[in-house]
Parts: structure tokens; C-alpha cells; sequence
């Protein structure tokens, strides 16, 4: 791929994520998307950066956070507008929620809205594929949160022991709802402390989306390649919007708007938007937005799944 | 109940709640309030809000995200004799936290012949609507009714928050105090001074002859709404409160069931071995019961809580529903009947916006 | 049932388990086995011995101290279209990975649309005696029969335990297979070739006329013995064994109670919520109950478990116990009748030298 | 104290743990005693190293292989004694049993059965003697089986944010059950992850108690002094006997009797003991068998709990 090529690529996946977030929030309004939508705007490059190492055959394992996660390994717009429409059409078929995106076809596990939860599946699934012995592997993304739940090393020490396939990706964004770090950790030496499992830890921190490729790229090579086990990326990162809904939240006081303004100068979408011709740009941006109010589209248009429709999925049979 | 008379106070029951932990931390100085988000500016709904500035980082502080290890740390402080309330924003999260609660505070006080108590309050909230799905939304009081050793109560109202509340901290065992989201904002009578709801005392919030229904948590008042409906229709339900569920005040629902002759347990929570069995249980195995009574129960449908309108839907018991449900019973031979929908709007669909 | 015929083979619990495990995982590559102490020379009582020099480290091996990743791992494993076995050597260490189990594995199938799958079986044992105490002791299932998505199998023989472990690895859902640490070393007939056992199916263990008993898991043995003290007396009790509770046959047990009129079940668990409290709710709320039935339910004690021998004996249901109480439920005019105590020591109290 | 009597008090301590193991490995065939027994033998040292460093107000917690911290704390042997044959009289007064022995007379606080559950109870009070103010800390003891479990990291963030009084103290005899540490530990690196957290940690190779105890005084005494928060000790040891109950097992081949023999060159009850006069060691010897002896009478004059106290004490009052 041309780097110009490659830059589009790189562009239209991160302004996808950023303008689905802002259809969600124009949205979200009108109460037709019932259910709490943890939008990622600003965090846009670290789903972009990571799931472009991968191929399309790799994995990926995400939180409620991940509606970013979701759109860079590809999961259908359509389906996701559905989903947090409640609408029968909706990759969990109405029954996830914005919280719990899936996309088995895409290889994008379910998402869970309990803190930490997805981090061992995650680890389960690249048991699976070690077995398989295809080179394939998972990203498993999280939040600075997350590493904060025992689940966290227990995983590491098993990842690390069977030498899993596993990039572990933490998006440390500084905040756990309202909580800052300093509030949560003792210390800030997380990849330190994952490079005593012997794993091998990188601190990236200017949510740089091609540095973070560059770093995931190197690590995803040698989990294929080899047999050295699970590797570590924290990105530093920042959410641009509140924690749950739509809107900011700078006016409640648990953080300032100069935070935001520093990352606001970092901001990706708009990085890597300069590089391209303002010709290409629009044009992309013009599909998106095609693309977008088409999802939209469907998903308002789509029926609702019918009453009876609650119990059925409970068991598989 | 608890209808302000004239130059009454009311309170909503976020409000109650906050008072509760007030007034106590004021009075014992060895009770302190923590768990995620206790300290900032949204104060679990406005129940902990201001309570660091006003107390201090020694005796409400945020945590790391480690419920395992922070009911440890109540446990912990509970035996050196402190009186911990650790706050859950979300029910389910106390699955990550089952084997302290079950395997230590529960058999603490017994598996040490006595040497140790474990005075904690487990604050939880069940969370309800706005799409909030599978893991958002469970109410798991039945799996702590199970346990020996724990208490369990589910205040209906702002009243029963605070004496509840006040009870559970001064109690000297482990008290899981679950409240339901869509409770906060309710309101009613709640006197200033410091007060007790015992445990183990049902309350009987509505009388009537035909049927009783006993409600848990919010199922309260939606069998208080069905109570209405059901008059219209002639049928007279007597609405019972068990407010605290382990211990669980049979009796009263006893002698209610043997005044009407049948009972419908209402839970805000899967039926299967749930708080629901149990009630119907001890009432079909009791030798005070006079003579075949009909019982049913209603809960939440057997699946995990979809977040789609019509599935939460079908997935919720209602006053439609539970008013229809009894008409059935009641009237046996009647052709179905259900409420007028106009009528059957709840009115949190009105007021609530969701999701936090 | 299953006694061996002439020329039948005869195994143990234990062995079947591992028959079966065998046989599943020459069928099926995709079935792999672990979790602590799997691989050891223990073998997890036997059941598991020699499976890792037969299948290869990577299909059977031990694991760290980490239950609640582990658990993580077996969900992910089998989103992947793995069928993984994880063993807990004693069902209190679950509490550690119930938010996986509950929050994830029960609800994936429903929460993603149908779009995974999570054929994981989790084996548990269920310890007892020799002092164990309060956290080596508990039987959880209700906890999981509480919960949608969940099934629960508690094989109470040798033929069972062979055809439901079969079954539950080939389930498509969560299973969780819990075995009775007192049942190990029991042996029946036990077919060479593999086969399943359906889960949802009860069996009438023993015909009667006079009770239905319904034992749950070792509880089976112990009311077949009560059956024998009792038809001593002349009163004769039909034993039932559901296999499994989730799903549970409530028509055979309703059919059985309508035939006897009484329904006495024996858990080796609380009541409290328990298994006990939905059967009973069950029938009791049964439209097809033929008239008033006497119900009554038989558990632990309501205390945590207690290690000191007479503690223990006051703790949990024996022969003894279920044949006087149901004498009191059969002839409530008769004065109190128990057996005598020479002809109920319990046979595990002669075999059984603990704790592991 | 003279460093004479200073070895006959560590001596005392070290043989009496010994001496009260073996006498239950001897009672135990006749199932007087009916409760799992996972006895400490070769590992006395930790313990008493580590308790030996404490005030008596200070507080110990333990687990199931935690005959050892008991009596090094100054637990009563009668009512330990009692406990394991299920007498009233027994610290737990029959309801606790060999893995629950508690007493908080002594600030011996319960131990568990559950591998891991009693670190965080173990933060929790101290942070309860943070708040109090009076310079008393606690020691908490678990398996290297335990560092396995997230808890114990969920619970070093926290003792570490909250700066809380606590020594921690692993008791590495390098087998959970009969797992050796390479099937489970990605890495050796504990004491640099505890690191991390920003606690001292040590690792002290051959547990020998003088050293020990020297850790851990100068540890306590900066847990008293400061607000530096919590230290780390690992203690490497060895139990000699199976992991429950009476006997060796070296014939199952999990581990070989060369290590045992290695670690039995560095006995610390007989290390100390050949630091005596043997008349001085004779009488203490003789001493700890009258009091074995009289605690085991007081078990087995003692009366079993009556069986309706089977429901007592499930909820205090
Ligand atoms: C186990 C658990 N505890 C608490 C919560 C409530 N909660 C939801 S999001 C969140 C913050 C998580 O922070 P982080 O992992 O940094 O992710 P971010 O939201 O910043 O992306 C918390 C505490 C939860 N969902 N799960
Ligand atoms: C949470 C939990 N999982 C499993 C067990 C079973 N078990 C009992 S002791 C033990 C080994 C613990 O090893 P370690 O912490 O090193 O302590 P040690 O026995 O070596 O003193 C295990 C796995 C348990 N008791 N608790
Ligand atoms: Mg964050
Ligand atoms: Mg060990």
C-alpha cells in the first residue's frame, strides 16, 4: 500500500469512529437510542492503530468502551445503529445493547460492560488459536481501570506462562468514570509490572496512531512468528465526552478543559486528516457521512424484535 | 403509606438515604462510607454527595476498581471494629465479590466461635431501563437469602431507606441493603431524627380481601398501582412489604394469605429459587395455613434482561401485568381481563431518564 | 436401579467420570480438560489420573491459583468452538468466578444475539466431613439454578455421573456438573460404551405409595436408605431423583405427589432459596396439583457448616432424620418414631476416612 | 534482652511449633482428630522470624497452614488443641476446626481455607490501625499459591495507595498442593512486581530466622515510624510433610527427597538449637512437652459442643 493509500485508510477508519460517535450523541436526544453509550471520541487511534496491524482473520475483545474497537476490525455500521436502536436487525438482535457490540464475522468478541471481564476470554480465545497453530492472534483492548481488577494479573501470569498469541492493549485514558489515576494507583509503573511476567511492555504517549501501528505491527509479528508469548501496549489516551452519554463534562469540575485542550492539539482524526489532499478528505468524509445516515437509516427503519423473541437465545441448542 | 400529613417533611429516597449515613456517621465515629465513586461530584445518585467534604478523606473515599479486595478491606475494619458501608453502583458487580461475602463475612462471626463481628453494610443498587442489558440490571437478593449469616433488606420507600439504613448500620452482622433505581426518586414522609426499621417485620401497605400480594423492592409499589387497577374491577388485593427478606417475616404474610385465600409474590428478580420460591415455600409447608390456598409467583422472564423497549418489556412484571394476572386468579372462570393500557403507564416511563 | 447384573460391569463415581472424560475426548479434539491439581498423581480423587499422559499437556493441565481467569479462559476457549472441562476441587471456590460464570458465560449466547456459543462444562465438587468446615462444605446450585442461560446436573450414581458428564460436554451451554465427594467411591452398573443421560428426565428411584421423596445428588442415597427404615414401619416412599435442576422435571415429581399426596425433599444444601424452596414452590403453584398436598423440606441446618462431630451430625440430613420426619408427615397422629440407631449409621462413616 | 536468652526464646518458639506438629501427625491416625491437617513443619521459621519482630498488640493473619503463625503469635495451645478435636472448649469452640483457628485475644485473626481470602481482610485492618493512630501494624502470611490469586494484587494497590501498616510475608516453599512454582509462575520477578507498587520487598533465601527477623523488624519499624506504607517479605521454605494431613510423601514423585534433604541441612529448630547449652535445650524441650501434653489433655477432657449449637453464633447480637 502507498503511504498516501495508506494514510486514506488510515483516515477514513478514525473519522468513522469520530463521526458514528457524533451521529450517536446528535442521536441520543430524541431517546430513540436507549441504552447508555460510552462514546470514544478522542480515544479514536488506539482501536485505528491496533486493528490495523491485525489481519482480518485476528481477533479482537473490547468493553463497553468499544464502539471504536467495534468499527476499526470492521463490524457493520448497520448492525451497530440497529443494536442501540433496539431493533431486531442489531448485531446482538436487540438484546446487547450499545455496551455488549458483537461481530463474530469480523472476529470482534462480544463486548462486556463489567470492568475487566472480556480480559480473560480474551486470553481463552488465543488458547484456542495457539492450539489451532494458524498464526492468528487477539487484541484484547481494556481501560487504565481495568488493570486495576485482579482479573488483570491472573491473566498476564496465564497469558505469559502458555505463551499466548495476545496483544494486550491498554487504553489509559486517566480515568476510571470521575476518578483520576492518582486516586487509583500507587504507582504509575504499570509496564514495569508486566514486564516482571516476562511480557514485553510499551508506553506510548501521544495516542500517535502511527506509532501505535508501528508498536502493534512489531509485537503482532512476533506473536505469529514465534512461540515468546503475549506482549503489552499502554497508550495514553483521553476521552473527549463524558464517561456515560453524549455530552462534556468539563463544567463538573473533576477535570479541566486545559486537559482536554492539550489532547485536543493531538487529536488524530484531524493529524492524519492534514496529510491528505482537502479534496480526498472531503470526499471521504462524504461517504462516511453516506455511510452513516444509510446505518442510521436502517436501523430506524428496522422492526423491533417482538415480545416473544425474550426468551428465545437463552439456552443454544 | 407514609403520605406527608400536613407540614410533614418529604424526602425522596436518594435523599433519605444520604441523611441515614449523615446522621450515623455523626453519631459513631467508626463508621466510614467507600467504594467506586462514592466521592464525586454525581455521589451515587446524589445519596453520598458532599459526604468527603463533610467527613473527610479518613472516612469516605473513592477506590480502585477491586471489589474483591475492597469487601475484604470492610471485613477487615469490620473486625478491628470499625462499621464500613461499601457502596455498589450496580448489583451485579457484587458477583466479583461472592467469595469474601459468602465464604468470610457470612461464617466470620460462627467459624470463630464467636471471636470476631463483621458489621458491614453492603450498599447495592439494581439498575433498570434505558437499555442497560444483561449485566446492568440483576437483582441477586436470592443468593444471599441462601447464606446463613447475612442479612438482606429491600426498602421500598424513602421511609424504610432510612430506618433501614440506620438499622443495618447499627446491626452487628453483614447486611446487604439493596435499593432499586427507579425507587430514588420517590418520595414520602421521612421524619428528621435518626430512626429504625426492624428487620424482620413485614408491613402491610394496603389492606384487602380477595388476594395478597407481596412485593419486593419496587415490585412494591407497582403492586400498589395493580391494587388500583384491581378495584376498579371489584377485586380487593391486600399489598404486603416484607422490607427485610433475611430475616423474612412470614407470619405476616401467613395470617394475610389465610384471610384472603391466595397469594402473589411479586420480585424485582428471576422466580427460579429466588426470594419468590422461598415465600411460597414456607407458606405451602406451614401447619398454620388453613386449608389449599392458590399461589403464584411473578419476576422477570426466564433470560438474562435484554435492553430493546418491547423485550424489557416483556421481560418486567407491570401493574398491567400483575393486575391481570391476579384478575386471573381471583377469577378463575371469568374470560381474561386486563387493565385499560391508558391507565397502566408507569409513571417512572414519565419522569426517568435514563440511564445513570 | 443400576444394580449390576450377572456379568454387568460394575464401576465407581470416580471411575465413570473418567470413563467418560476418556471417551469424550477420543470423540471430540476440541474437548480439553484442566484446572488445579487435574494433572497431579491425585488426579482429583482419581477422576482425573493419567489423562495428561494420555492426551498431552495441552489437552489436560493443572493451572495457576487463579480461578476467576481460569473461568475467563474455558468462556473464551469455547467462544472459539473449544469444549473445555474446568474442575474445581471443592464447590466453595466457584464464589471466586461467579461474575464470569453469571455475568458472561450464562448470558453471552443471549446478549450476543446468538452469535457465540459457550459449551463449557464446570465440574464441582460438594466436600463433607471429616471437619472440613465452613468453607469446604457448601453446595451452591441454586445459586446457578437462579440464573437463566445456566444448566445444573447432579448425578447421585456411577451410571449417571458417566451419562450426564457425557451429555454436559456435549451440551451446547454452560453446565455446571456437580458431584458429591461422598459419592465417589459408590459404584452401579455403568455401560462400557459411551452414552448421555438427559438432563430434564427424573427418575423414580424406588416406587411408594405413601410419600414422594426427593433426594438431590448423595441425598438420593440417604432417602433410599430412610425408605428402607421406613418400610420397616409399613409406610412406604417413592424416591425421586431429578438428575438434573436445571432444567428440572417438575412433571415427574407433580405426578409422583399426586399419586402419594405428600412431597418431602432432602437437599444437601440450605433450603433457604434453595433447589428445596422452587420444587416446593413449583407444586405448589401447579395447576395440575390435585388437592392439597403436606410438603416439607430437608437441607443443612441454617448455620455455616460446623467441623466438630456432633455439630456436623446435628448439620445435615441423614436416614435417620428424613425416615422420622417423614413417619411425622405420614402418621402426624402416631407418636414421634424414629429408627433405630444401630441400622442408620451411615455406611460412608465406616468407608469414609478424610479429608481428601 | 542477652543474646542467650534471645535464642532460648526463638528456640522455644521454633520447637514448640515443631513439637505441637508432630504430636498431631502422632494423634492423627486414632481420628481423634477429624479436620484436614496441613501442617507447617519446616517452615516454623517464617513465622516465628516474622512474630518475633511484633508487639503483642500488633496482629497477625494466616491461613490454613497457619498452625505455625498461631502459636508463633502466642496463641493458646489448649484451645488450638481443642479446635482440631471439635471441643467446645477450642478457639473457635468446635466451629472453625485445623484451617480456622483464630485468636483475637492475641491478634490472631481467623484463618481461611479459601487460598488468598484473608489479604485483603488483613489490609482492611490495618487500615482500621491506620485511623487509630497507635503505631500497631500487621503481619500478614500466605502461600506463594496465593500471588497467584488477582486479590493479592488488588489488595497490594490499595494497602500501597493508602500507605497502610502492613508486612506482607509470602511463604514460598515453591508447591501449591503438589504444582511446583514453574507450572505456574510466567516468572520468578515477584518481589520486582511488588516493586512496582512502590513497596520494599525482599527475598530472603534460605529462611534462616535471624535474618528473618531482621527484615522484618526493620520493616516493622518503618511501617511504626512513617507513612511509608507497606513492605514485602518473601520467605523461601520448605514443608516437609505432605500438603494435608500426617505423612511425608516424597514415594509420589512430585518432588524429590534431594530437596528435602537440602532443606533440612538449614533446620532452623535445630540451627537455634545447637546455639544452646544441651541442658538448657533439655529443659526447654522437656517444658514444651508438659505443656503439648497438658494441651492435648485439655482436648480430650474436654466436652464436644451440644448439638443445638450448631445453630448459635450464625448471627451475632
Ligand atoms: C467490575 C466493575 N466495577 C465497576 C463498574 C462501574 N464502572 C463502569 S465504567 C468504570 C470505569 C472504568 O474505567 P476504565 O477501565 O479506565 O475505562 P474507561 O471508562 O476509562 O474507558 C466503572 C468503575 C463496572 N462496570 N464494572
Ligand atoms: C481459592 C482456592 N483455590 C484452590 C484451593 C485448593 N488448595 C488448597 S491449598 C492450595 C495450594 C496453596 O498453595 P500455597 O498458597 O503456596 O500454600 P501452601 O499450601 O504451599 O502453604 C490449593 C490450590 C483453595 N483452598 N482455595
Ligand atoms: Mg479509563
Ligand atoms: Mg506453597
Amino acid at each position: 500500500m502507498s503511504e498516501q493509500l495508506d494514510l486514506r485508510f488510515l483516515y477514513r477508519k478514525l473519522r468513522q469512529i469520530r463521526r458514528v460517535e457524533e451521529e450517536i450523541a446528535r442521536i441520543y436526544p430524541s431517546d430513540k437510542i436507549k441504552s447508555p453509550v460510552h462514546l470514544s471520541i478522542g480515544q479514536e487511534s488506539v482501536s485505528v492503530g491496533v486493528c490495523s496491524a491485525l489481519r482480518d482473520d485476528d481477533v479482537v475483545a473490547a468493553t463497553y468502551r468499544g464502539h471504536a474497537a467495534y468499527i476499526a476490525k470492521g463490524g457493520s455500521l448497520s448492525r451497530m445503529f440497529a443494536e442501540l436502536y433496539g431493533k431486531v436487525t442489531g448485531c446482538g438482535t436487540g438484546k446487547g445493547g450499545s455496551m455488549h457490540l458483537v461481530g463474530m464475522d469480523k472476529y470482534i468478541l462480544g463486548s462486556s460492560a463489567v470492568v475487566g471481564t472480556t480480559i480473560p476470554i480474551s486470553i481463552g480465545y488465543a488458547l484456542a488459536l495457539k492450539r489451532e497453530g494458524s498464526g492468528r492472534v487477539v487484541a484484547s483492548f481494556f481501560g487504565d481501570g481495568a488493570t486495576e481488577e485482579g482479573v488483570f494479573y491472573e491473566s498476564l501470569n496465564f497469558a505469559a506462562l502458555h505463551r499466548l498469541p495476545i496483544l494486550f492493549v491498554c487504553e489509559n485514558n486517566a480515568y476510571a468514570i470521575h476518578s483520576p489515576l492518582k486516586k487509583r494507583w500507587a504507582s504509575t509503573q504499570l509496564c514495569e509490572r508486566v514486564r516482571t511476567y516476562g511480557i514485553p511492555a510499551i508506553s506510548i504517549a501521544d495516542s500517535d496512531v502511527l506509532e501505535i501501528r508501528q508498536w502493534a505491527s512489531e509485537a503482532i509479528a512476533g506473536l505469529r512468528r514465534s512461540e515468546t508469548g503475549p506482549a503489552f501496549l499502554e497508550c495514553h489516551t483521553y476521552r473527549w465526552r463524558e464517561h456515560v452519554g453524549p455530552n462534556e463534562d468539563y463544567q463538573s469540575g473533576y477535570r479541566s478543559i486545559a486537559e482536554l485542550q492539550n489532547w485536543k492539539e493531538k487529536d488524530q482524526v484531524e493529524a492524519i486528516g492534514v496529510r491528505l489532499l482537502p479534496s480526498e478528505r472531503a470526499e471521504i468524509d462524504a461517504e462516511i457521512d453516506a455511510e452513516i445516515a444509510a446505518a442510521v437509516d436502517f436501523a430506524e427503519s428496522s422492526p423491533f424484535p417482538g415480545p416473544e423473541e425474550v426468551l428465545t437465545h437463552v439456552y443454544a441448542s | 403509606m407514609y403520605t406527608p400529613a400536613n407540614g410533614q417533611r418529604s424526602l425522596r429516597y436518594v435523599d433519605a438515604l444520604r441523611e441515614a449515613t449523615i446522621q450515623e456517621m455523626e453519631r459513631d465515629k467508626s463508621v466510614f462510607l467507600f467504594g467506586l465513586d462514592v466521592d464525586d461530584h454525581k455521589g451515587i445518585q446524589g445519596s453520598t454527595i458532599g459526604l468527603q467534604d463533610r467527613f473527610g478523606p479518613e472516612r469516605v473515599f473513592g477506590t480502585p476498581l477491586s471489589e474483591d479486595a475492597m469487601t475484604g478491606v470492610a471485613i477487615g475494619a469490620a473486625m478491628a471494629g470499625m462499621r464500613p458501608i461499601h457502596v455498589h453502583i450496580r448489583m451485579d458487580f457484587v458477583l466479583l465479590c461472592m467469595n469474601q461475602l459468602v465464604n468470610m463475612a457470612a461464617k466470620a462471626h460462627y467459624m470463630y466461635g464467636g471471636q470476631v463481628r463483621v458489621p458491614i453494610v453492603i450498599r447495592c443498587m439494581i439498575g433498570k431501563s434505558w437499555g442497560q442489558g444483561a449485566q446492568h440490571s440483576q437483582a441477586l437478593h436470592s443468593m444471599f437469602m441462601h447464606v446463613p449469616g447475612l442479612k438482606v433488606v429491600m426498602p421500598s420507600n424513602a421511609h424504610d431507606a432510612k430506618g433501614c439504613l440506620i438499622a443495618a448500620i447499627r446491626d452487628d452482622n453483614p447486611v446487604l441493603f439493596i435499593e432499586h433505581r427507579l425507587l430514588y426518586s420517590t418520595e414520602c414522609y421521612v421524619p428528621e431524627e435518626p430512626y429504625t426499621v426492624e428487620m424482620g417485620r413485614a408491613r402491610i401497605c394496603a389492606s384487602g380481601t380477595d388476594i395478597t400480594l407481596v412485593g419486593i423492592s419496587n415490585m412494591v409499589m407497582e403492586c400498589l398501582r395493580a391494587r388500583d387497577l384491581l378495584s376498579e374491577v371489584g377485586i380487593s388485593a391486600e399489598v404486603i412489604d416484607p422490607i427485610s427478606l433475611a430475616p423474612l417475616d412470614i407470619d405476616a404474610i401467613l395470617n394475610s394469605v389465610n384471610r384472603t385465600g391466595g397469594l402473589l409474590v411479586v420480585d424485582c428478580a428471576w422466580t427460579n429459587c429466588g426470594a419468590s420460591a422461598e415465600i411460597l415455600a414456607r407458606i405451602s409447608e406451614s401447619p398454620k395455613l388453613h386449608g389449599p390456598v392458590q399461589m403464584e409467583r411473578m419476576g422477570f422472564a426466564f433470560s438474562p434482561c435484554p435492553p430493546s423497549p418491547p423485550l424489557e418489556q416483556a421481560f418486567y412484571p407491570d401493574p398491567s401485568k400483575i393486575a391481570a394476572k391476579v384478575h386471573s386468579m381471583v377469577r378463575p372462570l371469568d374470560r381474561e381481563w386486563s387493565p385499560d393500557p391508558e391507565k397502566t403507564i408507569l409513571s417512572h416511563e414519565l419522569q426517568f431518564r435514563g440511564p445513570f
